[in-house]
């Protein structure tokens, strides 16, 4: 019995950790951070990310990518969370995803093999303004036809992207759209088949409006989608159980990311008060902050071991898969946003300026802790798998 | 006890006076250990809001520990000249004095050779920057301090007394500002409520076992303004319940705007859910909640002096 | 503005803790607890509490009683709980207040004179087995000649009771029985008048049975009543606004035990914990423990302002009484069952032997956290009150 | 990542011999450092429940603090001479063998001068008194030893070493007790479900939440047994990661209790709320989760353990 990463799997973190010490640290964050009127998406990174192989690394070969799994994908987006690093890297793995799931061989050999080389930007617009996540939350409609009308907001990096993969209701099914105030598994495999389908959308055709969203983390920009009769091409694979497995996904790499924010967060606590003196000892010696960032290692260590089990629970199809990316995504949530404070309280009065770097930890773990499911779903989805089934 | 009949007064909105900092702490200070030309000089021109006050405790490296403070004053005739650097100072560019603290006996350490120095935020060699907050927001600066000539007359509690000064001035940050901070928090958790019901998350069970959680530590500060203001009235020494009210009330204003985050479910991120709700002011505010259990004395330095002062246990080496 | 005990008050607190140092001390609790087949109710303090006149303190002078209000109970209960005192206290005090607000001059003349003398002992009957406190989770029917059938569960000394005051639902109601699973307000004013009453029922009436219960508090015993046709006479003005009274009584009355166990709790921690060494230095000198005792000591104190303002609220029938009643019992649930599971962590393995007296706190806690309505119902009763009237 | 095919393995039911003790630390203790008489003499017997071991390692008034220990034995020949007292001994009235903590080097202190020996509970000058437990239950025991002769033989991991063994011993404890904890605590959940779901509350959407989130940390438990073994095997050091295992597992099955008082809302009190319910074993367990953060090292030394050698923050003084 296994349960830890190969030895290759080990070096491709150490080499991610390398490069963005080397090509992508803090200050070159702070800068993409500060340019509010900039697109959020530093161009020489994405290049560098595309070069190193890292965004194909769930693209087939046959497409001319490495093949990996989403155990591998968890190597890098753990490091980018752990440097807070900006770009559409997720979106655009999450996209690919779906398209090599659901999309036809001829969608598939137009968009993949770009998408791995770091020539094209994608995303996922999978929810309607103040939507939950899922079918429920969904504010788009496709005709027979498929063209799209109705919105999307919160889609990450909108603005930049080549190609969007949007969910959309179909005909003939009567769903409500709008609000949902009722949290529905995020990443359940929906309320039986069809009436939901996956479409391939390019930001430059006719009838798409995207505009910029003003968001709390600047490291990751957002955008709302405004469709009005826009033609997209249906992922002809895509239905419920298709939306399900790209949720699932969705919710292990931002568990990933929350992970990699979670312990850089502690680990830069940890140095910060071994070094910082008061009531003429370090801070760090003083028992209760001690034993309180003892405690937020072992969350975040349970975090990390969850979120490695449910991305190769998925990259297995393991029966227990979707219970696995319920707890991996509800732990790392409260993880990192219980790190993330601890951070800034623990850095006493310079932890709150924006002059230092605390905040986009803090900022990044609160963005990622309501990314494709915040806690109240997931646990409710783990009750459905769980406290329903007891015999 | 006798009637509650005031309560109305609590519901009432409390001043958010640009001088509320002098209101709230020096004036009660200045009339309590202040002479009689520093009640003149002080009160009426802070009432008409003539003179602004701001706070300068905190130094670099220093934060929760006052004791460790550097700035020091050397007397020079009837003047300190004063050199240091002070941080966290509120108001600081919008202030016209400051209540602050400087060693004033050289070679001094810990508690003593303090004072608490009024320094003419316009005098020559007082220079400030102002400090960004995570929200974006600039509330705080850092002020230098460079040869700065400060007249003994403009000591408070007197030479070498700083110390006690500043207890007895923190113990009404501590411990009045109690039903300010009430009103305030009352104003969030109304807001909150109608973002969740804007958002249609009113009626969820579990949001709501939250918000009836928040509300039930909201009324708990509420007596416990109550409970100080009697104590006031009695003319009992508040020590270490100041204590008290500042963890009280700081970690259940923190908690309210955790349990905003939660409510705002996927929405968290953006400033503008929906096109008619803006979270901008509230995303502020919960920005600035981080700060409240650290400026002040930490939730940390509170917890001490309640483990130490109220509840008598042995201090920690 | 005042906030705070009268001279009288604080005199008659002084007083009840000298009596029960002196008269009833823990190991007097101990050998009531020790003496499982007994009856939990030791004659001998129930006479000189009597004696005393603390059980007519909410009686009103006409029937020979001090006629305060539950500002006063509060003073005495929450001395009983520091002392985790054995005895029907509360609950004759209780059935007490149903007959002084609903019963006719007849059963206060017969009652409330020897009641208050110590010369009998009432209880209050008001939930069935397995139900929530309120309405629905009654299990007890009247019928228009005031026969009652069904059954209550958890019922405070039954077994000695003279008289017990019953929740019944009456005739031309529909109201289901059993078991609520939806929980309800359990002091709220219910839902419009009618279909509830209060009646006064003779423990050697014809159709009462009475079994004692297990339970995990042996300070305080509790019976199952099962009624078969039982006579009993109804209390004229009572209603669903008299039950929602009665209910908002004992949620006071078990808020106050509560701050007093839970301050006991806390107190004691801190004298062993100041005494006992362990790695060369008391281990209260450990910041971790102290820190996490002085936040007890906030929430202790919370609580013990939320009771005061509870009682006087319902004393002066103040408008946010209600309110105030539900912040009470939810705050003195929450520092009662932390405060005495600190006190056993903190006592070290001694904690955990029933030898030690920390037991007694902890389970007394337990099981008061749970009467007169859990925090799940007080909270959600909060939220109708403060969520739902919110402009 | 190899694949986790043997989790069928963990979800299998542990045994729940009443030699676990020895089982799972003596045992691999042993193994590791014993001499192959003490291997012959001490694995086969236990295996087959022949000899039942028992633990005896906390002193009054030593409770986590191991090396405080008072306990001496004297060497007169070939025999130790062995004086002191032992308490929470684990099935001190059942055992037949202790392993235990004894100060062989008088005048030692600290972690100095101890050494592991191994005890016949039948020989002249052991005496045992049960210890009943909070929930009334006595699994627990005192134990006198007065000058109980102990063969030198019967020292484990070396005279004076007692330190290093005792810390391996403990570490399996810590470790790799994971997955018998991980079984016993879902048994525990499936039990309370079964609870809510008589009470007619397994549809409360606030419960449900709660019993989510203990489930979390069940299967973060059962990642955290996978990745201990899988340390095993690799021949790693465990050090203080079971530490990490302690803290995850006490916590959080304490924890699961709480929702227990929870769900059971009125009649959390009583054994029997309905004539079809029998809460005394759930009950009984109940009171047993509130030992689970005191022994084997409180969960304030794990905390410091992980907070000095796994953060490596500097040593509190």
């Amino acid at each position: 019995m296994y349960f830890a990463l190969t030895d290759e799997q080990r070096a491709l973190a150490e080499t991610v950790r390398a490069f963005l010490a080397d090509r992508f640290d803090l200050r070159a964050v702070r800068a993409v951070v500060d340019d509010e009127q900039g697109d959020g998406h530093p161009a020489d990174l994405w290049r560098a990310i595309g070069e190193q192989g890292w965004l194909s690394v769930c693209v087939p070969a046959v497409h001319g990518g490495l093949d990996l799994g989403l155990l591998d994908a968890q190597v890098i987006v753990r490091e980018f969370g752990a440097g807070v690093v900006p770009g559409p890297w997720a979106a655009t793995v999450l996209a690919g995803a779906a398209i090599r799931r659901d999309g036809s061989p001829e969608q598939a050999a137009a968009v993949l093999g770009p998408l791995g080389a770091g020539e094209l930007v994608a995303t996922v617009a999978l929810r309607g303004p103040g939507g939950h996540l899922g079918r429920g939350g969904i504010a788009v409609r496709a005709d027979a036809a498929g063209r799209l009308d109705g919105a999307a907001s919160g889609v990450e990096y909108a603005h930049v992207a080549d190609v969007i993969v949007v969910a959309a209701i179909e005909p003939g099914v009567s769903a409500e759209l709008g609000v949902s105030a009722e949290p529905e598994g995020p990443t359940g495999a929906g309320h039986g088949d069809g009436g939901v389908g996956l479409y391939l959308l390019e930001r430059g055709a006719a009838g798409v409006r995207v505009d910029r969203q003003a968001s709390i983390d600047a490291t990751t920009r957002l955008a709302a989608v405004t469709l009005t009769g826009a033609p997209a091409a249906r992922l002809p694979g895509s239905d419920a159980a298709g939306l399900a497995d790209l949720l699932r996904r969705g919710a292990v790499l931002a568990a990933a990311d929350l992970a990699g924010v979670a312990r850089a967060a502690l680990t830069r606590t940890v140095a910060y008060d071994t070094a910082r003196v008061q009531f003429g000892r370090p801070v760090g010696s003083f028992q209760a902050l001690a034993h309180h960032l003892a405690d937020l290692h072992v969350a975040v260590t349970m975090a990390e071991h969850a979120v490695l089990y449910a991305a190769h629970a998925l990259d297995e199809g393991a029966p227990d898969a979707d219970l696995a990316v319920a707890v991996a995504k509800s732990k790392a949530n409260q993880a990192a946003v219980d790190a993330t404070a601890a951070m800034v309280q623990y850095h006493g009065g310079i932890g709150y300026t924006w002059e230092h770097d605390t905040h986009f930890f803090y900022k990044r773990a609160k963005r990622l802790a309501a990314a494709f499911g915040d806690s109240r779903q997931h646990l409710e989805h783990l009750a459905r798998l769980t406290v329903d089934t007891v015999e | 006890m006798r009637a509650i009949h005031d309560a109305e007064l609590v519901r009432a909105r409390a001043p958010r006076s640009v001088n509320s900092l002098g209101l709230v702490f020096l004036a009660p200070t200045v009339m309590a250990v202040g002479t009689s030309e520093q009640r003149a000089d002080i009160i009426g021109p802070m009432l008409r809001n003539e003179v602004i006050w701001c706070q300068g405790f905190s130094e670099p490296g220093a934060g929760s520990d006052l004791a460790a403070l550097r700035t020091h004053g050397v007397l020079d005739g009837d003047e300190f000249v004063v050199n240091g650097q002070k941080v966290w100072t509120t108001f600081a560019s919008r202030g016209d004095r400051m209540f602050t603290m400087v060693r004033t006996e050289p070679g001094s350490s810990r508690h003593r050779g303090l004072s608490l120095l009024l320094i003419d935020m316009h005098a020559p060699g007082v220079e400030v920057r102002p400090i960004r907050q995570m929200s974006g927001v600039s509330e705080f600066g850092e002020v230098f301090l460079t040869d700065v000539r400060v007249p003994a007359s403009q000591c408070l509690g007197g030479v070498g007394n700083g110390w006690a000064t500043a207890m007895l001035l923190l113990s009404f940050e501590r411990g009045a500002a109690g039903i300010s901070q009430y009103t305030a928090y009352q104003q969030a958790y109304d807001e909150i409520v109608r973002v969740a019901r804007a958002l249609g998350r009113a009626g969820d069970p579990v949001l709501r076992q939250e918000l009836a959680r928040r509300r039930v530590e909201l009324e708990c500060l509420r007596y416990q303004a109550m409970h100080v203001l009697t104590e006031v009235e009695r003319g009992r020494d508040l020590g270490a319940s100041s204590s008290v009210t500042k963890l009280q009330w700081s970690q259940a204003y923190q908690g309210l705007f955790e349990t905003f985050d939660e409510l705002l479910g996927a929405d968290v991120a953006l400033l503008r859910p929906t096109a008619d709700l803006d979270l901008t002011a509230l995303r502020q505010e919960s920005f600035w909640t981080r700060s409240v259990t650290i400026w002040g004395g930490s939730s940390q330095v509170q917890r001490t002096i309640v483990a130490e002062r109220v509840l008598g246990l042995p201090r920690g080496s």
